[in-house]
């Protein structure tokens, strides 16, 4: 009995939940079936996923007829994919607690539900691969299902664009992660993914290094590092929100699966370059990721960009992993490999969590534009509180989960001074400093991305007839209880990962990483002692003395309750509150070189300027840099080759027959060579 | 680029000592009138009340209620009447209650 | 506006409890309630040099959440009394009152549909403080009488100048 | 349209006289005070006449008020010229009368206060602005003349933002020691998009209040309009009253004025300046200036007998004068004080970086918006209503005298304090002319009958304007005051418009020095 028997039951389940789907078609009853299933195959992920990590790598197994897939189908369950696959469990349980109160069973609902069904069963498929062939399909697939996903409500020009982005940029992905595979199995003869390991040498240097390129730039497409990100913002919002949760939640995060499996397993490249162009690629993905961010209005194309950053918060901490497995800083490089793979699970929580909330804010009023929202806490209760254990999670503040995964990846990077070499050092300390730059923007947008939408006065009617019956909890509950779980039991999770980690950089940091039962140490004991548990447990009570403090010295005279001093004013207006835009104008300000914005004011003097004081609008646009200025000369040049080439099918039979012609007498000089 | 601090060390100590020891510009200050009752007749009285901007002067038969409170000090009644009207050098006139401020001065110039 | 004996048992008490309470610091949230800004620069000038109210332990504060004292100018504009009720109520009790200058005392604007004409018809005015402007020591003045350092010489005072000096002694 | 041939400085008579090719004109030379010609046109010929006079050089229109005076509303533009002021009348039936602020775009405020108190409006129908209305003024809230017809919500222009700026409300409690005033900052996060204000919190009605008083009571409720601008305002309603019943002050008396408008404006720029020094956050400069602030106002007590020179004019003449001694052996001393503080400051780096650039407002704003006083003349605008108001009349005591009037460019909270530190400079100079040509506390008796007239003055904070209608027992039937924070407080919306972040708004209202009861009234 191993983990694989177990994924075996949950593929299962989840093929029947697509069939499931597929029949029920818009009947209630059939569609809440195929959510159990989904949730059913869930929880066995996740069992399974969890279990794998302390098993260590199943054997590869060929189950069923070779040919099914155009290739022997080999299924591996490696304890490097258990992360994965555990977090795919519990989104999927999310999920399928979420969706039945969310979707209106319409005519279109079992499709969609079978394609989401489906695209959990590509993806444990793409987590479970022993060969190549069975990666490759599996990942094809996958792509497909979420396209169709992102298809599920087809009303505008703008969901056919996004949906379009995705696919465009995951089959340029696609055909760069075919390359590296072919270019690693015709070098080790194999498709087996351990035999490829195993045969690692027989590949030169000069190849291994282009397929790693290869299989960065590749995966870098679904991960969403910077040049390649573009598809992210387009792909989220128009996506339904359980749709756009399981993108970033679970498919970006195979995107991150992929560039540690070849970074770690396949072709682990000698020297330190590769670990410092991955390096390099996080911590840019992660700055920009988050300044884009700061300047948008749509909750989910903020998401979108956080998800940017966070991925590239993970890239970051395995390519430094790789730069010190280089330099034979095997501590530090399992450290850091594990600190990732926590990110990995944490980010998957709580950026599903914030997805599934921006869905539930989207039900209940109708828009995703933070300017038309605000007072929702009062309107919301339910949804606020989980939004806010999500926030303090990505925001990484002190208790939960996100601060302990990004405090374990400074503390690795603090230590790049023991690599030896100065550049390298210098800039690891680079990237950290990126990094830090990057956590203090992304507290600011997180107290901009909770405080505009569910703090202060609603600013539209429809905000404030937002009504909280209804409306979906117990899916994004369940991440906000796997969010605090992950954070108390951290020393537990990094003693899993740490035979993770074992498995694959072959160092065993069990006992230097824990050597109390509760107190985590970054590879090198002289450096720094930390416990997440002691520290939830001291901010808790720390937050309880005052409250006892206030309860027993509480004045007796009666407290009289008075509104706001508001400079004698009469009445507060909601236009009087800080709106999305203006809240984050000081970075609009200092990174305008970035932004570049451009900024249109109406003032009622303008016209006839003799002091009149009137309407005013202000308006202040930031232009897409990535999408202008790379992408579009990209699909000019295409277009441009394509009326080049487009004379020769032009459609004369008397051409067709020359070109035959020209065939023939290269095929006969060449068999003549 | 002047040094501040030395500047304000050279200017010194301008502080009042007042409310401890009385202040000696206090003396330039305009004050409410004072009365002199023996000066006043009915018809000084109501010339001083119509001449009075600040309605702080009105006549009850033979006494002249004169409201320090709302006095402004604008000298105006000394000039319709400079011998019943001297300056009363009083400037520290708070006063918890209203009513301490409203003066009632006696008419006794023999009712012409 | 009856002086009755309960007003000055209110107010004796009130002062108490300030002296006790405040004892040396005292701070001090003013209100222009539709003055002719000679008011508010005599205000200004007691945190000047020759003044400094600063030694008296009395500090300006911009909050009312903050202020124990209200320094009222201005005839109380009509349209003005729903800021000067919020910013009294905006004041943590034990507060105290204090109108100062002619036009809150009632002196320059007659009752009208613009003016209230004194500022005791919206706020519980505990200390009045004439003169216009009433000058920096007048306002030190009244300020030592709302916490009750300094004696109030008002009451012994006639107005009278019978006698050969001429001054309003009692 | 008449052709205007460019001349020298057109005297008002041969205006008058181009105006009489309009037809339906009549000259009425006003009053005795030989700078005022009053000409009173048709309601058909007013845009014509306006665009006539609008054309001449050096025009500027300096206020603009209707009275309630015939069966229907006139209206009354004051119009100032090198050769002196214009006073254009007309009737004005049927409640529209054409849009002047598209002539003269200074005239929209004016505008906005005449729709408020007389309920007669321009006829393009643009929406106008609420000044002393408050949002819920009744149908009985008292009115110079009746009610408008057209409810306000139709015609004032709604103050809502959009997009993605909001609106910061300041006020109108503001901070200690400042009057209330209600700022509407609308921003983008950073910089300043636009500022409105709401003055009606301080709205006290004083022309409503002066009818029916004498010009002596009157005065005693004019002083008290913009309190810190008392001289100022005062001489301007006492000149009023004095053009109206036709007689000028004793040359001793009007020097008297003079000595104390300039006192007053001697301590009002050194208020200005200690106030700059706090909104910078220079604490020892403030310490600085303020005490010359208390040594020039303990000057003003020991020489005029109360600090803010209240109670000094009275219509006629001056009520007291001070004694020459006393003025020649403090002023200077109290003065140096001055002088040494604001020397020092512009030498300090700190300080004047931060007021350069600050509050920008150019020549052609100023000329546009017909700002006075200080602001204007750190725009470059010589104008000076002691100087070229038609000459000095022969009752002023600015006669003899070399005034010259202090220009800066560059617009900036610099070039406005530089202005006021050569003023100040000026007004000694000035006043100590006064004394060697001698003072008395003397006023010519005002003789019985009506009459209309105009007065100005030049306060600290610009020309005062005033306008006075008398009935035959010498009764005030229609009062017009305008102080200069009246019209300066328009440049300060358009010089906080000038990109400048939060922490400039205290500097440059610092830097303009106006008073929100003078705009208030």
């Amino acid at each position: 009995m191993n983990p694989l028997d177990i994924l075996y039951g949950a593929a299962g389940a989840w093929l029947a939940a697509a069939v499931a789907g597929l029949l029920a078609g818009s009947w209630r009853p059939g569609l809440r079936a195929c959510c159990g299933l989904s949730a059913l195959a869930g929880a066995a992920a996740a069992a399974a996923g969890g279990w794998s990590l302390v098993y260590g790598n199943t054997p590869v197994v060929a189950p069923g007829p070779a040919t099914i897939v155009g290739g022997p189908l080999q299924l591996q369950m490696t304890s490097l994919a258990g992360v994965f696959v555990a977090l795919l469990g519990i989104v999927a349980v999310a999920l399928a607690l979420y969706v039945p109160r969310y979707h209106e069973p319409s005519r279109g609902t079992g499709v969609y539900l079978a394609a989401c069904n489906l695209a959990l069963l590509a993806c444990l498929a793409v987590l479970a691969a022993g060969g190549m062939v069975t990666f490759l399909v599996a990942w094809e697939t996958m792509s497909l299902a979420c396209y169709l996903i992102i298809l599920r409500h087809p009303r505008s020009g703008e969901t056919a664009r996004g949906a379009f982005w995705f696919l465009a940029l995951s089959e340029i992905g696609f055909l760069l992660i075919v390359a590296a595979f072919v270019i690693l199995s015709a070098k080790t003869h194999a498709t087996e993914l351990d035999m490829m390991a195993a045969r690692g040498h027989l590949v030169p240097g000069g190849w291994r290094a282009a397929a790693y390129l290869l299989a960065l730039a590749g995966f870098g497409f679904k991960a969403g590092l910077v040049p390649l990100h573009v598809w992210l913002p387009e792909a989220h919002p128009v996506a339904p929100a359980d749709g756009s949760a399981f993108l970033s939640g679970v498919v970006v995060k195979l995107g991150a699966y992929g560039i540690v499996l070849f970074a770690f397993r396949l072709v682990p490249v000698a020297g330190p370059w590769p670990g410092l162009v991955t390096m390099g690629a996080g911590a840019a993905s992660a700055a920009i990721g988050i300044l884009y961010a700061l300047a948008e209005r749509d909750i989910k194309r903020f998401l979108a960009y956080s998800t940017i950053e966070n991925t590239g918060i993970i890239v970051t901490a395995f390519g430094a992993a790789m730069v010190f497995r280089a330099y034979h800083q095997l501590a530090l490089s399992a450290f850091l490999l594990i600190a990732g793979l926590y990110h990995v699970a944490n980010h998957g929580c709580y950026k599903t969590l914030l997805f599934l909330e921006a869905g539930v804010v989207e039900h209940a009023t109708g828009t995703r534009d933070m300017d038309r929202l605000g007072g929702l806490v009062h309107r919301l209760p339910r949804s606020a509180v989980i939004a806010f254990v999500g926030t303090l999670g990505i925001a990484a503040l002190p208790p939960l989960n996100g601060f302990v995964s990004e405090w374990l990846i400074f503390q690795g990077l603090f230590q790049g001074f023991r690599t030896g070499s100065h550049l390298t050092a210098i800039l690891i300390v680079l990237a950290a400093a990126t990094l830090g730059l990057t956590g203090g923007l992304a507290i600011y947008a997180f107290v901009r991305g909770f405080g505009i939408p569910f703090l202060g006065m609603p600013r539209t009617r429809q905000a404030a007839a937002a009504r909280e019956t209804g409306q979906p909890v117990a899916g994004p509950a369940l991440l906000a209880v796997a969010c605090v779980a992950l954070a108390v039991g951290a020393p537990v999770m990094l003693a899993a990962l740490s035979r993770t980690a074992r498995t694959v950089t072959g160092t065993s940091l069990g006992p230097l990483l824990l050597p109390g039962k509760l107190t985590v140490i970054p590879a090198h004991a002289d450096f720094s002692a930390f416990s997440p548990t002691y520290l939830t447990i001291f901010l808790v009570a720390a937050c309880a003395v005052p409250v006892l403090v206030y309860l027993a010295g509480r004045p007796r005279a009666a407290s009289v309750s008075v509104p706001v001093w508001d400079g004698g004013m009469v009445s507060f207006r909601p236009r009087m509150q800080y709106s999305a835009m203006t809240f984050s104008a000081p970075t609009r300000v200092t990174f305008d070189a970035l932004y570049r914005p451009s900024v249109s004011v109406r003032r009622a003097s303008d016209d006839d300027p003799a002091g009149r004081s009137g309407p005013v609008h202000y308006e202040a646009q930031v232009t897409p840099v990535f999408e202008r200025y790379l992408y579009r000369p990209v699909v000019r040049a295409v277009e441009w080759l394509a009326d080049v080439i487009r004379p020769l099918q032009s459609g004369d039979v008397n051409l067709y027959l020359l070109y035959v012609f020209l065939v023939i007498l290269l095929a006969y000089l060449l068999g003549a060579v | 680029m002047p040094l501040w601090f030395a500047r304000g060390l050279r200017r010194g100590v301008v502080t009042t000592r007042y409310p401890a020891r009385p202040d000696e510009s206090a003396a330039w200050l305009p004050t409410p009138p004072a009365f002199r009752s023996r000066q006043l007749t009915r018809d000084v009285a109501d010339r001083m009340v119509a001449v009075c901007p600040a309605t702080a002067l009105r006549r009850r038969d033979d006494t002249l209620i004169f409201d320090v409170g709302a006095c402004t000090a604008c000298g105006r009644c000394a000039e319709t009447a400079p011998d019943a009207v001297a300056p009363s050098g009083e400037f520290e006139l708070a006063a918890t209650a209203r009513s301490a401020l409203i003066k009632e001065i006696p008419i006794r110039g023999g009712g012409r | 506006m009856n002086p009755g004996r309960d007003e000055a048992e209110a107010a004796r008490r009130l002062r108490d409890t300030i002296s006790t309470q405040f004892g040396r610091s005292l701070h001090i949230r003013t209100l222009d309630t539709g003055s002719c800004a000679v008011c508010e620069q005599e205000i200004r000038l007691l945190t000047a040099p020759h003044y400094d109210l600063h030694r008296l332990g009395f500090f300006f504060t911009p909050a009312p959440r903050h202020a124990d004292l209200l320094l009222v100018t201005g005839p109380m504009i009509r349209a003005f009394d729903v800021a000067a009720r919020k910013t009294y109520e905006a004041m943590p009790g034990p507060k105290v009152v204090v109108a100062t200058g002619a036009c809150a005392l009632g002196g320059v604007y007659p009752k009208d549909p613009f003016v209230h004409g004194n500022a005791g018809e919206v706020l519980p005015v505990d200390v009045w403080i004439p003169g216009c402007p009433p000058s920096p020591l007048a306002l030190l003045h009244g300020l030592g009488v709302a916490v009750g350092r300094l004696a109030e010489m008002t009451p012994g005072l006639t107005f009278i100048a019978d006698s050969a000096a001429g001054g309003g002694e009692a | 349209m008449i052709p205007v041939e460019p001349r020298a400085a057109a005297t008002s008579e041969q205006l008058a006289e181009r105006l009489n090719v309009l037809g339906g004109l009549e000259v009425k030379d006003g009053g005795a005070t030989q700078g005022t010609v009053t000409v009173r046109t048709l309601g058909e010929t007013l845009e014509a006449a306006t665009h006539v006079v609008a054309g001449a050089p050096g025009a500027r229109l300096a206020d603009m008020f209707a009275d309630n005076g015939g069966d229907a509303p006139t209206l009354r533009l004051v119009w100032a010229l090198e050769s002196g002021y214009l006073l254009t009348e007309t009737e004005i039936h049927g409640g529209e009368y054409p849009a002047l602020s598209d002539i003269a775009p200074a005239a929209f405020v004016e505008e906005c206060e005449i729709y408020e108190q007389f309920g007669i409006r321009p006829a393009t129908g643009k929406p106008l602005n609420r000044l002393m209305l408050p949002p819920h003024a009744g149908p009985d809230f008292p009115r110079l003349g009746h009610r408008p017809a057209q409810p306000p919500e139709e015609v004032h222009a709604p103050h809502t933002v959009g997009g993605q700026a909001f609106e910061f409300p300041f006020g109108p409690v503001r901070q200690v020691g400042v009057e209330s005033l209600y700022y509407g900052l609308v921003t983008s996060g950073e910089e300043i998009v636009d500022v409105y204000l709401f003055t009606w919190h301080k709205h006290r009605g004083l022309e409503w209040r002066l009818r029916g008083t004498t010009p002596r009571e009157g005065l005693f409720f004019a002083e008290r309009a913009e309190g810190l601008s008392a001289v100022a305002v005062g001489w301007a309603v006492a000149a009023a009253a004095e053009a109206a019943l036709g007689i000028t002050p004793p040359p001793a008396a009007a020097r008297t004025r003079a000595v104390a408008l300039e006192l007053e404006r001697l301590y009002n720029h050194a208020a200005a300046m200690a106030a700059l020094c706090q909104a910078t956050g220079l604490t020892v400069g403030q310490s600085a200036a303020e005490i010359a602030l208390e040594r020039l106002l303990r000057v003003n007590a020991a020489a005029f007998g109360h600090r803010y020179l209240f109670g000094v004019i009275e219509p006629g003449g001056a009520s007291r004068a001070p004694d020459a001694e006393v003025l020649r052996r403090d002023l200077p001393a109290a003065y140096g004080e001055l002088r040494r503080a604001a020397d020092a400051l512009l030498r300090t780096n700190s300080f004047v970086d931060r007021l350069e650039a600050c509050g920008i407002l150019t020549a052609e704003q100023a000329r546009r918006l017909g700002l006075v006083g200080p602001v204007a003349r750190a725009t470059g605008m010589a104008t000076d209503s002691r100087l070229n108001a038609g000459g000095p009349p022969d009752g002023s005591p600015y006669a003899g005298h070399l005034v010259t009037a202090v220009t800066a460019d560059g617009g900036d909270a610099l070039a406005r304090f530089q202005v006021m530190l050569g003023e100040a400079a000026e007004s000694v100079r000035l006043i100590g002319e006064f004394l060697d040509a001698g003072i008395e506390a003397k006023s010519a008796p005002l003789p019985p009958g009506g009459g209309r007239g105009l007065g100005w003055a030049e306060s600290s904070r610009g020309e005062v304007l005033a306008w006075v209608a008398l009935d035959q027992d010498g009764r005030i039937t229609r009062a017009r005051l305008r102080p200069g924070s009246v019209r300066n407080w328009r440049g300060f919306d358009d010089a906080c418009r000038s990109q400048n972040v939060f922490t400039d708004i205290p500097i440059i209202e610092a830097s303009f020095w106006l008073t929100a009861a003078g705009l208030a009234r």
